[in-house]
C-alpha cells in the first residue's frame, strides 16, 4: 500500500507545482483568490493520542478533500518540535493555508512569524496559542476546555443540589501538563470551590487512557472505598476504565458513584445507555466542515473574528439511548 | 615489601610474603601456578589493597592505591595477559596516558614516529597505525612490553612477558633488559622457563601457594632443588621430561584422520596440504606471525576456508563454523585464552563442560552431579588450584585458567585436538603432565596438532613437524632421532 | 598505503553513513518538488540544533561504554528553569543562562559520581536522573510558560543570511561550535583518547594507569552540560518552558549516535558521525512531512521502515568492505 | 541458613519490597488484610500481584535478552500490537462459543513471537546493534497497532475475553496463574536444560562461546522470540483488562520499567549471569511503588520525583561500596580492586 500512496502523491506533486506557482504570485501581492478556487492546505495534527483526536483528524481531512482542496497532512506524534518542522516545510512547500492544532499553547511565535512573512494564513484548530501579536493567525476554531470544566461543575452542583454534603469527589486528571487537563481541572474547581459541601478527596493522573484510569480508580477505591460519591474524569476513556474498576470493586457506577466524563465519545454513550455513567460534556471533534468554510470565507476576503467556538452541548444518561446510534466516533 | 598478606574470599593468596629489590638487578619471582606471583605484583602496584604489611620505596614507606600512583612512583608494569585496549592503534597503546603534545594538541605524527623506534628496539616492524586487535597475541605482548619500556621508570615489572614469545623475541627482550639493568633500573621478572630465569636474573624469590619460601642468588641454586622448592617435593618427573623425547617411536602406517588439500584463506594463510594420521602428533613450527594460528583456525572452521577441501576419515567435510568441526570430534584450544577461551562470569565447572554440553545440545543437559564429577576429575588430573569447581574462573590464576581450557577439550575426548600454545603460562610440573598426557592420548589414537613457541617442546613430542613461513607451509620434517633443532630453525627463518 | 586503508577501515561506518545520507536526500529531491533546495538542507540544522548538541555529549558517553538517558528530561528542566526565572522572577538572561547551564552540568556530575564511586549501572542511574529532571520541571509548574523577553526573541528569530538568500539561526552556530570543540577533544586531547580506552576495556585502562574514575565522572558531566546547553537552544527554539518538552528525545539521540556509527558496546565512534546521524533522522522526518499523505500510524511505520532500510544498508556496506579488508 | 540468605543477591530487593509495602501499612492500617469477597480473594497485595502481572511477564522475557548482552525496546509496542490483534480478531464474535478466544490468543501469541523473531534476526543474523534493531519496531510497532485498530480505541464486548486479565480461578486472579506458568516455563527451560548455561556464556563472552561450539545466533534468536512471546501475553492481559485495544497508549514506556525491574533483580546489563526470581521481585517493587503513589495520594506532578528517589535508593542499597561506606560493614574496598575483580580476567 506504500507504493500505492506513493503513486497518487506523485500525481499530486504535479498539481502542487502549478498551484504553488500561482500561489507564489499571490503571496507577493496579498490578493486573496476568488471563490471556489482549489487551495493547497497544510494540516499539522498533534498526533493520534486518543479516539477523539482520530475523529477530529478524519473530520478535517474529509472536509478539506470534499471541498475539493488539496491536503498536505502531517502528524506530529505529540512532539512540538515535529509540528514546528512540519509548519516550516509547509512554508517551503508554499501551501496556500496552514491549519494546525498546537501540541501546546506556547512556543510557536517564531514559526508563525515565518508563515506570516511568507504570506500564508494560519488557522488554529482545537487549541489556541498564547502569542501577543494576534495578527499571526487568522482565527482559532475550537472548544473551550475551561468552559467544559465549568459545565461539568455546574451539572454536579445542579445534580447534588437537594443532597446535603459532604460530597466526596475523586478526580482523574489527564496527562500532566497537557492543556485539557489543566483547563478542565481549573474550570471544574472554579465552580465547586465556592460550595464547601464539595470536596475533592483524591486527584491523580490517568494519562487519558483506560488502563491507567482503571488502575488509578482501583487505588482510590482501595483507600477511600464506599465514601467516594462522585468521579470527575478529564475524558471518557479514563471514566470507562474507572467504571470497570468500580464494578469489580462491587459498587454500582452511576448510582453509588456518580460519573462525569468529558468528550462524549461513543463508548461514553454506551456506558450511559447501560446506566453506568451519568453525564458526558461534549467536546466536539467534528468541526472539519465548519473549519473549511471559515478558510474559504477568508479567501473570499471576509474578516473573521479571532475566536470562534465549536457548537457543543452536554449529554446525560436519559438522552443516551436514542443518540447512541447517531454517534460516529 | 615486607610481611605482605592478601586474602580473597576463600583463598589466602599471600601470607607474610616479603621481597626486596635493588637498583640494577633483575629479580625473579618463582612459583607454581596460583602461587601468588601476579597477586604480589598487583598488590605492589596498587591494583589490590594490602590486607597487612607495608611497601618501602627508597627507605620510606609508601601506600600505593592505584596503578596510576604506581607509575608516578616510577614503577612501570607489564601485567600477565595482554592488558591493552585492542580498539586503539598500536601507537596509542604505547603512548596513552603520557601522550606527546604540541601546542596543546596531541601530535600523532611524532608519536607514530617514536612508536616505530621503540618497537624497532624489539626488532618488531609492524604498521603502528593499525588497531591492536588485528595482531596476534605475541605481537600484542610485545607492544605491552614496548609500552612499559617507554617510560623512564625506576622499577620495571614483567609478569610472564615471554609466555607466548618465540626465541628471537625473547633474545631481543633480554638484550633490552640487560641494557636497562646496566642503566641501574630494578627489574622484576616472572617466567616459568627455567632457562630464561638462569639467563637473565640475578636473584630470585620463591613462593609456594601464597607462602614465602626463600630468596636465593640465581647462580647459587641448582635447577633441581629450585624446582623442588617451588613444587614442595623432589620430583623424579624431571627425569621423565628430559627422557620424554625418546618416547616417541615413529607411528607405523598411520591411517589418515584428517587430510587438508590446498586449503587456504586469502589474506590469512596460503593454500596448504596437510595430513594428520590417527594418533599422530603433528607440530607446527614458525616464527611469530608465520600463520600457525591462522592455519589452525582454518582447520577448525573458526575462519571459513575460501578454497581447498578437508577430508575427515576419507569423507570430505565443510566447516563453516567451529560447531561443525566440534561435531566431527575436533577440539581447538585457542592461544588467546582471555578473548577466545574463558567465559569469565562462569564457574570452573561450567567452563569445563561447555564444549561437551554444546555437543550434546541444549536439551540433553548433563546432571549437576555428572558435571561436578567431571570437573573434579580434571581439577585433580591437572592439579588446578584452588581445587574448587564452583570458583569463578576469572578469579583463577593465569596458568590455572589455561589448565581449565585444556580440560574443556579433553573432556570431549576428540579424535583431533588442536592445541595453540597450550603450555602458555603453565608451570613446569603441569607442563610435564601435559606432555605426558599428549603422548598418552596419541597412544589412544587421538591425533594432535600442536603449536608451541618452544622448539624443545615441539621436538620432544611431535611425530612430524610442519614449518610455516610468511603464512605459507614451506616444509615438513619427520621427527626422527637425527633431526636437529637447527634444521627446523633454518626453515622457519627462511632457509638461508 | 596500508596506513590509509586501515584508516578507511576504521572510519567505514562513518563514510557509509554519509553516503547513505546523500542517497536519502537525493531520493527526497527527485520525489518531492521544493525538496531540493539549500534551505531545506539548512533547516535540517535549524530544526535539529539541539539534537546535535545532545548527540555530541551522548557520543562520548556511549564511546566510553555507558549511556545517558537523562538528556531529554534535562532539556525540559532547563527550559522550565530558564522560563520561570526570566518570566516569573524577571531575572536578566545573563544570570539565567549560566544558572540553566549549571543545572544539567551538576546533574551530570552527580550521575557520574554515583556511577563511578558506587559503581552503579549507568542505565539505571541516568534513568533515575531522567525521572528526577522531568519530575522537577513538573514541580516548578505543570503549565507551559511562554517566554516573552527581547533577548530570547532575538536569539530565536535572528536569521544569519547565507548566499543564495538562505539563512541559519544562531543556535546552529552554537551547535557547530560545540561539534568543532568535541571533535578536537575526541581526537587530540588526552581526555578524549582516555574515553576511547575506557570504552575498549575499562579494566585494561585502569591497569594502564589511566585516570579512569576522573574521566568517567567528566564524561557524564560533559554530557549533562551539553544537555542543558541543548535545553537552552530548545528554549530559544520554542520560546517557552514546558515539562513535556523533549519527551523521549533520549532515544532519538541514542539512535542518532548509533546510526552515526558509534558502537553501543563502546570503544569506537565519531562525533562527526553522530552529527550525520542526527541529519539522517532529520531527513526521514522531512521526507515524511513532504510526503504529506501519511496518516498518524503510517507515519510511524514509515519512520520504522526508513530506519530499517538505512541500518541494513549500512550493515551491508560495512560487512562488504570488511571482507575486502580481509582479502587485500 | 541465615548466612545463605544474607549472602543471596535477592536479600536487598526483598528488603526494599518489604519496606515499600510497610510504608503503605503506615497509611492504611489494613493494607495487608486479604479477605474473600464474593468468591474472590481481594486485598492490596493481591491487586499488586494482579496489576503487576504484565510487567512481571515482560521483565522475564527481558531478563533473558539482557543476559545475552542485548536489550529489547520493542516490548511496549508489541504489547500494543498484541492488544490490537487480540481484540480485532475477536471483535463481533459476541455470544459465539469459546472457540474465538482460543483462536485469538493463538493468533496473537504466534504473531508476537514472530515479531520477536524479527528482532532476533536483525540482531543475530544481520548483526544490527540490539538497541537500534528493536528501536525500529518500537516506532513502527505502535503504527502497526494503530493501523490494525484504525486509530480507534476498539472496545471488546465478547465476555470470555475479559477472563484473561480479569477472571478468577480458585479465588485467585487468573493472570497470577499465567505469570506462574510463564515463570515456570522460563525457569525449566533455562535451568533444567543447558539453555541457561548457553545464554549466560554467550552473554559473557560471545567469541569464546562460538569457539566452544555454541550456536550463539540461534540462542539470540530464541531469547528475542521469547521476549516477544512474553510481551504478547502481557499485551493480552492488559487489553483484556480494559476490554479494549488502544494502539497509541497501551504499554507506553513499559520497556523502561521492564529493564529497571531486571536490573533491580540483580542481572547486569553487561550480560552474563541472570536471575529470574530477582527480576520478578524487581517488577513487584516497581508495581507496588506505583500502587503506593496512587493510593497514598501523592500529587500527580510529583510522581516522577518520588519514583526517581526510590530507584536511586534501591540501586544504592544494592551497591556493596555504598553499603560499606554507609553502614561501615567491613572496610571500604578500593575502586581498583573492585574493577579488577569484575574485570574480564584475573592474571
Ligand atoms: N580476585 C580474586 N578472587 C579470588 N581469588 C583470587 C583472585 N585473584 C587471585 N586469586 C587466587 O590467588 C591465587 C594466586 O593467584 P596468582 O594469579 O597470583 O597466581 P600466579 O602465581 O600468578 O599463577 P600463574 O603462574 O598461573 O600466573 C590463586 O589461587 C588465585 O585463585
Ligand atoms: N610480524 C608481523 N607483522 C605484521 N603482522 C603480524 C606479524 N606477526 C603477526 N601478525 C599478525 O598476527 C596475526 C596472527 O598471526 P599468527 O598468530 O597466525 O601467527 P603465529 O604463527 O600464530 O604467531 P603467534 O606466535 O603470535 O601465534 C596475523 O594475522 C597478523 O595479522
Ligand atoms: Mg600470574
Ligand atoms: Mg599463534
Amino acid at each position: 500500500s506504500t507504493d500505492e500512496s506513493g503513486s497518487n502523491s506523485d500525481a499530486e506533486n504535479n498539481e502542487t507545482e502549478e498551484t504553488s506557482d500561482e500561489n507564489a504570485e499571490q503571496s507577493e501581492s496579498e490578493t486573496t483568490g476568488e471563490a471556489g478556487e482549489k487551495l493547497v492546505i497544510g494540516f499539522s495534527q498533534v498526533g493520534a493520542e486518543s479516539e477523539w483526536r482520530t475523529a477530529n483528524t478524519k473530520s478535517i481531512q474529509n472536509a478539506i478533500k470534499d471541498a475539493g482542496h488539496e491536503l498536505k497532512f502531517s502528524d506530529a506524534q505529540q512532539k512540538q518540535e515535529n509540528q514546528i518542522k512540519a509548519i516550516r516545510s509547509f512554508i517551503t512547500q508554499k501551501v496556500d493555508a496552514i491549519v494546525f492544532s498546537p501540541v501546546v499553547e506556547t512556543g510557536f511565535e517564531t514559526v508563525l512569524q515565518e508563515a506570516k512573512d511568507a504570506g500564508i494564513p494560519v488557522f488554529l484548530a482545537d487549541r489556541a496559542v498564547d502569542v501577543e501579536d494576534d495578527s499571526l493567525w487568522v482565527t482559532f476554531l475550537g472548544s473551550d476546555f475551561v468552559e467544559e470544566g465549568r459545565k461539568a461543575g455546574r451539572w454536579l452542583v445542579e445534580e447534588m443540589s437537594d443532597q446535603e454534603g459532604p460530597v466526596n469527589i475523586v478526580e482523574l486528571q489527564g496527562t500532566v501538563g497537557s492543556a485539557p487537563a489543566i483547563d478542565r481541572k481549573e474550570g471544574f474547581e472554579e465552580i465547586i470551590s465556592g460550595k464547601d459541601k464539595f470536596e475533592i478527596i483524591k486527584s491523580q493522573t490517568g494519562d487519558f487512557t483506560r488502563a491507567k484510569g482503571k488502575e488509578v480508580m482501583e487505588a482510590f477505591l482501595k483507600s477511600e472505598g464506599e465514601n467516594i460519591d462522585v468521579l470527575y474524569s478529564h475524558n471518557d476513556d479514563m471514566a470507562i476504565g474507572a467504571i470497570q474498576a468500580i464494578e469489580e470493586y462491587g459498587l454500582k457506577p452511576g448510582e453509588d458513584i456518580k460519573i462525569i466524563g468529558v468528550d462524549a465519545v461513543k463508548g461514553a454513550f454506551e456506558a450511559m445507555a447501560a446506566g453506568k455513567m451519568n453525564v458526558t460534556i461534549e467536546c466536539n471533534p467534528l468541526f472539519g466542515p465548519q473549519l473549511v468554510d471559515l478558510i474559504e470565507r477568508h479567501f473570499e476576503g471576509e474578516e473573521l473574528d479571532k475566536r470562534i467556538a465549536v457548537e457543543e452541548s452536554m449529554y446525560t444518561m436519559d438522552q443516551a439511548e436514542e443518540l447512541l446510534p447517531t454517534r460516529e466516533y | 615489601m615486607e610481611h605482605i598478606v592478601k586474602e580473597f574470599p576463600g583463598v589466602k593468596a599471600l601470607s607474610n610474603v616479603q621481597l626486596s629489590l635493588y637498583p640494577g638487578e633483575v629479580h625473579a619471582i618463582m612459583g607454581e601456578n596460583g602461587a601468588g606471583k601476579s597477586t604480589l605484583i598487583k598488590v605492589l602496584t596498587g591494583v589490590y589493597s594490602i590486607d597487612q604489611g607495608d611497601v618501602i620505596l627508597d627507605g620510606k614507606p609508601v601506600s600505593i592505591t592505584s596503578p596510576l600512583e604506581a607509575q608516578n612512583h616510577g614503577i612501570s608494569t607489564v601485567y600477565q595477559e595482554v592488558n591493552l585496549c585492542s580498539n586503539l592503534s598500536v601507537t596509542e597503546n604505547i603512548f596513552i596516558g603520557r601522550e606527546i603534545k604540541k601546542r596543546g594538541r596531541l601530535s600523532w605524527k611524532q608519536m607514530h614516529q617514536n612508536a616505530k623506534e621503540i618497537l624497532a628496539k624489539l626488532q618488531l616492524e609492524i604498521d603502528v597505525t593499525k588497531q591492536l586487535s588485528s595482531y596476534s597475541v605475541a605481537i600484542q605482548q610485545m607492544v605491552a612490553i614496548a609500552r612499559a619500556l617507554n617510560v623512564s621508570a625506576k622499577i620495571l615489572i614483567l609478569d610472564e612477558p615471554t609466555s607466548s614469545l618465540d626465541r628471537d623475541e625473547v633474545n631481543q627482550l633480554f638484550t633490552v633488559i640487560r641494557q636497562l639493568k646496566n642503566e641501574g633500573m630494578a627489574i622484576i621478572f616472572v617466567s616459568h622457563f627455567l632457562d630464561q630465569i638462569y639467563e637473565v636474573t640475578d636473584r630470585l624469590t620463591v613462593l609456594r601457594n601464597g607462602e614465602w619460601i626463600g630468596e636465593y642468588k640465581t647462580k647459587e641454586i641448582e635447577r633441581m632443588d629450585l624446582v623442588s622448592k617451588m613444587i614442595g617435593k623432589d620430583l623424579e618427573e624431571m627425569e621423565s621430561v628430559s627422557s620424554a623425547r625418546h618416547e616417541i617411536e615413529a607411528k607405523a602406517d598411520t591411517t589418515a584422520l584428517l587430510q587438508a588439500d590446498q586449503v587456504g584463506l586469502a589474506g590469512n594463510i596460503e593454500p596448504f596440504d596437510l595430513e594428520i594420521g590417527k594418533g599422530e602428533i603433528v607440530g607446527l613450527a614458525g616464527l611469530l606471525g608465520s600463520g600457525r594460528t591462522e592455519l589452525a583456525r582454518v582447520l577448525f572452521g573458526a575462519d571459513k576456508a575460501d578454497q581447498g577441501k578437508i577430508k575427515i576419515n576419507g569423507k570430505s567435510v565443510n566447516f563453516s563454523a567451529p560447531r561443525h568441526a566440534i561435531l566431527n570430534n575436533i577440539g581447538f584450544c585457542s592461544e588467546n585464552r582471555k578473548a577466545e577461551g574463558i567465559i569469565p562470569e562462569l564457574t570452573v565447572r561450567e567452563n569445563m563442560i561447555l564444549a561437551i554440553q554444546s555437543v550434546y545440545g541444549w536439551f540433553r543437559y548433563l546432571s549437576k552431579s555428572k558435571q561436578s564429577e567431571l570437573a573434579n576429575e580434571y581439577i585433580h588430573l591437572l592439579n588446578i588450584s584452588p581445587a574448587n569447581p564452583e570458583q569463578l574462573i576469572k578469579n583463577l590464576s593465569g596458568g590455572n585458567q589455561q589448565k581449565v581450557m585444556l580440560a574443556r577439550w579433553l573432556i570431549t575426548n576428540p579424535d583431533l585436538l588442536i592445541l595453540d600454545e597450550p603450555t602458555r603460562g603453565i608451570d613446569i610440573g603441569a607442563k610435564t603432565e601435559i606432555m605426558k598426557l599428549m603422548s598418552k592420548l596419541s597412544k589412544e589414537d587421538t591425533s594432535i596438532l600442536f603449536i608451541s613457541s618452544e622448539m624443545e617442546e615441539v621436538l620432544r613430542t611431535c611425530h612430524r613437524i610442519a614449518v610455516l613461513r610468511d603464512r605459507k607451509k614451506v616444509k615438513e620434517f619427520h621427527n626422527h632421532e637425527g633431526l636437529a633443532q637447527q634444521d627446523v630453525m633454518k626453515e622457519m627463518a627462511g632457509g638461508m | 598505503m596500508i596506513n590509509r586503508l586501515s584508516l578507511d577501515y576504521k572510519q567505514l561506518p562513518l563514510i557509509a553513513t554519509i553516503s547513505l545520507f546523500v542517497l536519502m536526500f537525493s531520493f527526497g529531491s527527485v520525489r518531492y518538488t521544493g525538496f531540493f533546495s539549500a534551505q531545506v538542507f539548512l533547516n535540517l540544522f535549524i530544526d535539529n540544533a539541539f539534537l546535535i548538541v545532545i548527540a555530541v555529549g551522548m557520543t562520548f558517553v556511549i564511546i566510553s561504554g555507558g549511556i545517558d538517558l537523562s538528556v531529554g528530561s534535562v532539556i525540559a528542566l532547563t527550559s522550565m528553569v530558564a522560563a520561570s526565572l526570566t518570566m516569573s522572577a524577571q531575572w536578566s538572561p545573563f544570570i539565567v543562562i549560566p544558572i540553566s547551564l549549571l543545572i544539567g552540568t551538576v546533574l551530570g556530575l552527580v550521575q557520574g559520581s554515583l556511577i563511578h564511586f558506587y559503581n552503579l549501572q549507568p542505565f539505571i542511574v541516568t534513568l533515575a536522573g531522567m525521572f528526577l529532571a522531568r519530575g522537577l520541571s513538573y514541580v516548578i509548574s505543570v503549565e507551559t510558560i511562554a517566554i516573552d523577553h527581547p533577548f530570547f526573541s532575538y536569539m530565536a528569530s535572528t536569521r544569519i543570511p547565507l548566499p543564495g538568500d538562505t539563512f541559519i539561526s544562531i543556535s546552529v552556530i552554537i551547535a557547530l561550535i560545540i561539534v568543532a570543540i568535541a571533535v578536537f577533544i575526541g581526537h587530540s586531547t588526552k581526555f578524549g583518547r582516555t574515553v576511547y580506552a575506557i570504552g575498549g576495556s575499562e579494566q585494561s585502562a585502569m591497569l594502564m594507569g589511566l585516570p579512569v574514575g576522573k574521566t568517567k565522572v567528566l564524561i557524564y558531566t560533559f554530557s549533562g552540560f551539553c544537555a542543558s546547553l541543548a535545553g537552552l537552544i530548545f528554549t530559544f527554539y520554542m520560546l517557552s518552558g514546558y515539562g513535556l518538552h523533549a519527551n523521549g528525545m533520549e532515544l532519538d539521540t541514542i539512535a542518532a549516535v548509533v546510526i552515526g556509527g558509534t558502537l553501543l558496546t563502546g570503544g569506537a565512534g565519531y562525533v562527526a558521525g553522530s552529527v550525520v546521524g542526527v541529519l539522517i533522522l532529520g531527513v526521514i522526518q522531512t521526507i515524511i512531512v513532504f510526503e504529506g499523505t501519511l496518516s498518524s500510524w503510517w507515519t510511524k511505520i514509515a519512520i520504522g521502515v526508513l530506519l530499517l532500510l538505512f541500518i541494513v544498508l549500512q550493515r551491508v556496506i560495512v560487512l562488504r568492505s570488511e571482507k575486502k579488508q580481509g582479502n587485500q | 541458613m541465615i548466612q545463605s540468605i544474607m549472602k543471596s543477591r535477592l536479600l536487598w530487593p526483598i528488603v526494599i519490597l518489604i519496606l515499600i509495602l510497610l510504608i503503605n501499612l503506615f497509611f492504611d492500617s489494613n493494607f495487608f488484610s486479604v479477605e474473600v469477597r464474593n468468591g474472590h480473594l481481594t486485598g492490596s497485595l493481591i491487586d499488586i500481584l494482579n496489576r503487576g502481572a504484565p510487567l512481571i511477564l515482560i521483565s522475564i522475557g527481558m531478563t533473558l535478552v539482557i543476559a545475552t548482552k542485548g536489550i529489547d525496546l520493542s516490548v511496549g509496542s508489541v504489547i500494543a500490537m498484541a492488544g490490537a490483534i487480540g481484540s480485532m480478531s475477536i471483535a463481533g464474535s459476541e455470544g459465539a462459543g469459546l472457540a474465538p478466544i482460543f483462536i485469538a490468543i493463538g493468533l496473537t501469541l504466534l504473531i508476537c513471537t514472530l515479531v520477536g523473531g524479527w528482532n532476533g534476526l536483525l540482531v543475530s543474523r544481520i548483526g544490527v546493534q540490539p538497541i537500534v534493531a528493536t528501536l525500529i519496531l518500537m516506532v513502527a510497532g505502535r503504527g502497526i497497532a494503530q493501523l490494525i485498530t484504525g486509530g480507534q480505541i476498539t472496545t471488546v464486548y465478547y465476555e470470555p475475553y475479559s477472563f484473561i486479565g480479569g477472571g478468577y480461578l480458585f479465588t485467585l486472579p487468573f493472570s497470577v496463574f499465567i505469570v506462574a506458568a510463564v515463570l515456570i516455563l522460563a525457569v525449566v527451560l533455562t535451568r533444567k536444560t543447558a539453555l541457561g548455561l548457553f545464554i549466560e556464556s554467550v552473554g559473557s563472552n560471545p567469541n569464546a562461546s562460538r569457539l566452544a561450539g555454541i550456536n550463539s545466533k540461534n540462542i539470540m534468536l530464541m531469547v528475542y522470540m521469547f521476549s516477544g512471546f512474553c510481551a504478547g501475553v502481557g499485551g493480552l492481559i492488559l487489553s483484556s483488562n480494559v476490554m479494549s485495544a488502544d494502539g497509541n497508549n497501551a504499554g507506553l514506556w513499559f520497556e523502561l520499567d521492564a529493564i529497571l525491574a531486571v536490573v533491580i533483580g540483580g542481572t547486569s546489563l553487561m550480560g552474563g549471569r541472570f536471575y529470574l526470581i530477582g527480576t520478578v521481585i524487581g517488577a513487584l517493587i516497581i508495581q507496588s511503588l506505583t500502587t503506593t503513589i496512587y493510593s497514598i495520594g501523592v500529587p500527580a506532578e510529583t510522581n516522577l520525583v518520588v519514583k526517581a528517589v526510590v530507584v536511586l535508593i534501591v540501586c544504592l542499597l544494592q551497591s556493596p561500596e555504598f553499603r560499606k561506606r554507609v553502614f561501615g560493614i567491613g572496610k571500604v574496598k578500593r575502586k581498583g580492586e573492585q574493577k579488577a575483580r569484575e574485570g574480564v580476567t584475573l592474571p
